[in-house]
């Protein structure tokens, strides 16, 4: 197996080609957008929750295959989830998830996604484990 | 690659022809470039960071070893050659960029710290609420906000002169911008890290001058690839970073004309930059240690010294002939690929460094492919997001040059890009 | 050694006994100091700069060798090497010092740039006209010039926390200098350069505190030297620089407890330390990197991560325990000098330094004729003037140690002090 | 000859342990003080200046027995010397006058004197040669 198949992994490819979840929520009871400053890549995310559940949510923005990937299998993950449960995804979840290993510079294209998530959910204050998904 | 124009950023044209090397020669000098047999490696950003020649390597292992001291104030055998080697780069320094002085070089962290010195201890002491600061729509990020930051704080304008299609300065905006006098300050990037583009210094500050503007040249791409010559530029500022022009990191420089640095408050206080501190009040030290706080990069500066000899001894114009012929070569090979589109001007105006878009490929995708083929490009808006939200795409991939890079690596990058469109293709 | 008192600047009293080290195995780490027989060479002057061990060598030629690349932005594998190699430094500085997270860590060009930082960044944000900034008589002028360039710009006040004949502070001086409430900064400097006096680092930040000011402390003599814990101190800002603590030049480091760098702006702009960049306006990146601007110190930070292991593997008590109990060496040997004044206070409350005057012969002179004989010493104002000004002096010579050296080499000093004081008697 | 036999010549010593014009004058005609910033010390010189003749020169300050000796050699030559002959006395003049040789740290004890001069002769605005005298 070559290098990049290690990383551009049928899942991946799969999930960049068909993202899930795609697109933006009208009146969103939680919105947040965030960016990867190292290469100015945008993440919005959109959450309808209702009973402590997200009900929906939307990614929109742009970004490389991982990071869009990362949305999409992230989206497809917190759909119908408690809050309080999505609120534990950890770095290692997404990593799992992706099913790849990543140096420290795509790791913030992988966590972009988890990281918006969290800022929304949590607020902007900062949250458990925030220093770990630098 | 006689097909090449000769590119004369810095001034006259000489009269004899560039001399030449051997690329492939020269880069058994580079310690990173010696690859065991199989395992084929393509430097290609060389915009980002330079490799090192041992010789740098060597001048700054040798300091640690035998004259590692702090200096100026050392009194002792030891710490005399390290003062004298220190204030020896400075001189080489001088000499390469053709300063009328040495006490004109001040060393800084990098080309960002150069032009935030300008914008700290020039700026907020020279401009006044009103005046206004004059960019370009190409700058790195390090020349505009600094800038964004000063304006901020001191009520100013910025003005900015626009780009063309092709990527080039539409200089008939300027004298525009400058018409109603309150422009103080022009900053420009002498060339462009993501374009290649390269500005006419020499022509911008004169008409900067005749406005009665200063100019902040951001020569982070010129003076590490090309004959830089202060003087015949007029400039008033020059920043420049050791990184990119074959020596260490940690150390940049600022050039300035000497009336301005003399007129200047300094810019950091600490040791070196005082000649007299009392408890409440501090005269300050003469040219150029007034704007040198505490232990400086003193290694370092021994290593940009070696790095000095290096280049030119290769000799400036022949480096600037080589990259510009790569980057001619690679633009030729580039139009190979369908959806393929290079940024920037013409390969005649430009310096080594190539930019482009593949289809709505994302340049992190194409990079991590060619990574896999052993070929590093850069992917990102290179510190430059204004110029790419003006062309209207989120980033872009960038292959640059150095004496070192050969057309085998251009090869190798055509030959992965082929693979990331197979692989991307929607 | 055994008559040495434990010095704990840091904190709390450890349980266990200081782990020991014969300084003579450890010099063999140490390249510089490996003279060839017959020339001697006793190097005093490690409170000016340190000698480095092989191993920081060898990681910096590593880093150019290898993994040369530009950092945070490259995504072939070389760039992820060196991004890692670079943040994982900035984890040990954080564990050696014991801060929350590594994001309170700033990489800097030196502790002065770091003191800048914090006058620049904070000082201009948080302080208005009318407010003090408390100082103490002995700092560096790294500490006390940015304080002042401040002061005259926003209208500050600065105040002193004088000095005893000792050389200490004189703390009982200090809820005085607070009790109007207009002090909102503390500065001072944990060990004196010159005086070699440890400071109560966590007693000054507890009364500033109560006072409502918050605290700057200078750790370039301390964090080289000894355990320092920075939540056990409690300050709130803290510098100190790489190559006093064995690593590179060209790198220093700026630790602040986390709430204040997110609240303060950046001080520097440009690459690295933006999230996003438009024409007129810009967001900040997240901390640390919101106060690392351009291309850093990267092969530095690689080195002074080598050089903080090096430290921890010597144990920080037990390299304080040898400073002290040569500095308390130096000066029984230094009494046995007619006419010779040691600086500063007690063996017991010092590091490892030791200044000094002898009759009335100038400094210069005496580390001209230590130098004849091998020693190097500093002599000068150590860039605390102000500090030679109270004690009614221009300059002294000055003795510092590190973990390397060696009773031997106090020795050749004292016979070198001797043929001074016969050469200059008038 | 040992190391600091070297620079401490007789000469050098003499001058340290009896200065020449060393003092200062009341209404000078010029008066300059310069300071080494590498190490604090300072050197006044004042002048007497009649019919473009140094009629009277005097130093005063601290330092060490480089900087001292060096002024007391560079008074006692120009004493009595047309102003503009004294602008032309060069470093090299200088460090033949003490007749060692120095690095670049030492170097800036040996001038200070001369820079003084200068600076008091010429006005501050710099002078002919001014940076090889740094
Ligand atoms: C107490 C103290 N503070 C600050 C500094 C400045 O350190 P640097 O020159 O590395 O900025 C020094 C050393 O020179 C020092 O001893
Ligand atoms: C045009 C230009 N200006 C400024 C810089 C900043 O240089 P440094 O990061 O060394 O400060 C760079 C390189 O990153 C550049 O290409």
């Amino acid at each position: 197996m070559s290098g990049w198949e290690e990383i551009y992994r049928e899942n991946i490819l799969e999930h960049y080609r068909h993202p899930r979840n795609h697109g933006t929520i009208e009146q969103p009871d939680i919105t947040y957008e965030d960016a990867n400053p190292l290469c100015g890549d945008v993440l919005r995310m959109d959450f309808k929750v209702r009973d402590g559940r997200i009900e929906r949510v939307r990614f929109s923005g742009h970004g490389c295959s991982i990071s869009q990937a990362s949305a999409s299998m992230l989206c497809e993950r917190i759909e119908g989830m408690p809050l309080e449960e999505a609120k534990t995804i950890s770095r290692e979840d997404v990593l799992e998830m992706l099913g790849i290993e990543l140096g420290p510079v795509r790791l913030k294209c992988a966590l972009l996604a988890l990281k918006t998530m969290k800022a929304g959910l949590y607020g902007l204050g900062g949250w458990p484990g925030e220093d770990e998904e630098r | 690659m006689s097909h090449v124009m000769r590119g004369q950023p810095g001034g006259a044209a000489p009269a004899a022809l560039p001399r030449t090397f051997d690329p492939a020669v020269v880069r058994a000098d580079f310690p990173l470039l010696r690859r065991p047999q199989g395992k084929p490696f393509a430097y290609l950003d060389s915009a980002a960071t330079s490799q090192k020649p041992e010789s740098v390597l060597a001048a700054m292992d040798h300091h640690y070893r035998h004259c590692n001291a702090n200096i100026h104030r050392g009194i002792y055998a030891m710490a005399e050659e390290a003062t004298a080697a220190y204030e020896d780069s400075r001189r080489r320094v001088a000499q390469l960029v053709n300063a009328r002085s040495p006490r004109e070089i001040v060393f800084t962290r990098n080309s960002t710290e150069a032009l935030n010195l300008v914008a700290h201890a020039y700026g907020r002491w020279a401009l006044q609420p009103g005046d206004a600061v004059v960019l370009t729509e190409m700058e790195h990020h390090s020349n505009l906000v600094p800038w964004q930051m000063l304006a901020r704080e001191k009520g100013l304008e910025l003005r900015f002169v626009p780009m063309t299609g092709s990527g080039e300065l539409d200089l008939d905006a300027l004298p525009g911008l400058l018409a109603d006098g309150r422009a103080k300050l022009v900053g420009v990037v002498h060339i462009s890290n993501v374009l290649g583009t390269v500005n006419p210094a020499a022509e911008i500050a004169r008409l900067a001058h005749a406005a009665g503007a200063v100019v902040v040249l951001d020569a982070s791409q010129s003076v590490p690839h090309c004959p830089v010559d202060v003087r015949a530029l007029g400039c008033d500022f020059m920043a420049f970073t050791g990184h990119k022009m074959l020596g260490p990191t940690g150390i940049g420089v600022l050039w300035a004309r000497r009336e301005l640095l003399e007129a200047m408050p300094p810019f950091l206080g600490g040791g070196e930059m005082i000649r007299e501190v009392h408890l409440t009040e501090s005269k300050w030290n003469e040219l150029p240690w007034k704007f040198e706080a505490g232990t400086m990069p003193i290694a370092e500066a021994v290593g940009l010294g070696a790095a000095v000899d290096y280049l030119e001894r290769l000799g400036l114009d022949a480096v600037f002939a080589h990259d510009r012929a790569l980057a001619a070569y690679a633009i030729e090979r580039l139009r190979e690929i369908p959806d393929l589109t290079v940024l920037g001007p013409a390969a005649d105006r430009r310096g080594g460094v190539v930019a482009f878009t593949l289809a709505d490929i994302h340049p992190h995708d194409i990079a991590t492919v060619l990574d896999a083929e052993g070929v590093a490009v850069r992917a990102g808006h290179h510190c430059a997001m204004p110029l790419h939200e003006k062309l209207g795409i989120p980033a872009s991939t960038r292959a640059s040059f150095h004496c070192y890079s050969l057309e085998a690596e251009v090869d190798a990058m055509i030959a992965g890009l082929r693979r990331a469109r197979s692989i991307f293709a929607r």
